[in-house]
């Protein structure tokens, strides 16, 4: 299943609804534009949903990481929504659960 | 299955679509090979990571190089090889990703993932000269933790 | 896909599990390739028979022959090779399945359907001394009709 | 999916649901078995339901042709029901469809 992201606005905040794979030569390249679309059109508070995607790769970490410290060095903040255990898994042992900033309800992460 | 030691060979070309490719066979082989959908998922990743590399550092992306990945399943243990036509790679030289001063790098986890979804994992110089990954998942699974990420082999 | 001929190389072992793994592979390989779901089921089903062809009678089920499957897409079709390490074989000895006298026979129809699933059909001597079966699909599939019977090739 | 097969008893017919593959290795033998079963135990008018069969190959076809002339020789009938596109095409090119007594309708099937 390819990567699809549609978004929605709620107050001064971008939901990215994500699904499918984010991994070298599929999903990756595509969020690395879409965050750079965000932030040319000033959206500088996202949430990534990933409760619908179904694989990440090294690559997708990276690009995650990289969405996450762009976003921050502009003064904005990236959030994670909804991991799934693969998801919670990967980032668990590359030690990056903490670095992001995880939600599992929306509503808490629009807030926060 | 029988107590011989059973073997695939398959020769991909240096391309993006051969890593979709390499870790699709490496699912049907896995699942053939008795391993649950957790253990099928760490080994594609694994076969992913690995041919992602081949690709990328090893054949430099050049399309008159070849990538060799090879199954040798035996009672214990499903054993793959990743092979390429680039000079090789020392592990001691590759970052530990974990460390305080990588954690936000974007790329350097490949590896980093291969051992801690496999049981083994090393490199090789093949005899062509190119890096050899070698790994490998105990078969039946023994081990359904949580993924380890010791940095042996 | 890019105006160059993309190769991948599969060797198998002389099992009977290699004729499903073959398939699977093809499927797999045919799906990347754009080819729809009914020429699909006709790639896949030919490989397969040919497989089956070089697992009995190519290297009579013996363990220590291989079966060497190899995939050549370009721009124009999807150029499939099943070698053995057989004594090989001719076509013109290969009875019609279709003549009256054999058409209650409970074999003998592998190769008539390779023929009739593929726009190509051929069979050489590998350069080993093994039967080479040599089939190929347009690709995109231009066929849509009715799978023909013809006995070209 | 694999070679399945479940016996219902109508009359002095026996109808078997046969799903999943008809191949070597897989559903070949179990079928010849389970037509040897049959006549064994002295059930001679057999419907060979294939309406849920998804794939046969050319092992699969010599089969249903040995299970076609063994019911024959032994003054029995198999007939075929519910035949999928892909095994009425396969039975239209080898010749083999004006040879079998095929059906698509089970009640018709029974009573012929
Ligand atoms: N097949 C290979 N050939 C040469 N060098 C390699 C190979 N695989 C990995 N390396 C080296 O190891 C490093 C770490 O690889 P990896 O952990 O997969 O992370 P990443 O691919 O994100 O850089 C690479 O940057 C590269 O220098
Ligand atoms: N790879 C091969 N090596 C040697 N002989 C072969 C090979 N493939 C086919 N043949 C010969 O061709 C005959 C017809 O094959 P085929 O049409 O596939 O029907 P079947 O396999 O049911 O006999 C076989 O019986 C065999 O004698």
């Amino acid at each position: 299943m390819s990567f699809k992201a549609t978004a929605r606005e709620i107050g001064s905040a971008t939901v990215m609804d994500l699904s499918g794979r984010i991994t070298l030569g599929e999903g990756s390249a595509k969020l690395r534009e879409m965050v750079r679309d965000l932030l040319n059109s000033g959206h500088k508070h996202i949430v990534l949903n990933l409760g619908d995607i179904t694989y990440i790769d090294s690559s997708g970490i990276g690009e995650l990481v990289s969405g996450f410290t762009t976003v921050k060095g502009q003064g904005g903040e990236l959030k994670l929504l909804n991991l799934t255990k693969k998801v919670h898994d990967l980032l668990q042992i590359t030690k990056l659960f903490t670095v992001f900033d995880v939600h599992s309800d929306e509503q808490k992460a629009l807030s926060s | 299955m029988s107590g011989q030691t059973k073997r695939i060979e398959v020769t991909l070309e240096t391309l993006m679509e051969s890593v979709d490719l390499a870790e699709d066979i490496t699912l049907r082989v896995a699942d053939a090979a008795g391993f649950d959908e957790e253990q099928r998922y760490r080994i594609g990743m694994s076969v992913r990571e690995g041919v992602i590399n081949a690709y990328q550092y090893g054949n430099l992306q050049s399309r008159d190089r070849k990538i060799f990945l090879t199954f040798e399943l035996n009672e214990d243990k499903l054993l793959i090889r990743v092979l390429d036509q680039g000079a090789g790679f020392l592990l001691a030289d590759v970052p530990d990703p974990l460390a305080e001063e990588n954690l936000l790098k974007t790329s350097g986890r490949g590896i980093f993932l291969m051992r801690a979804f496999m049981d083994e994992f090393s490199v090789a110089r093949g005899t062509n000269g190119g890096a050899e990954v070698v790994m490998a998942k105990r078969c039946p699974p023994a081990r359904r933790d949580a993924p380890s990420a010791s940095q042996e082999g």
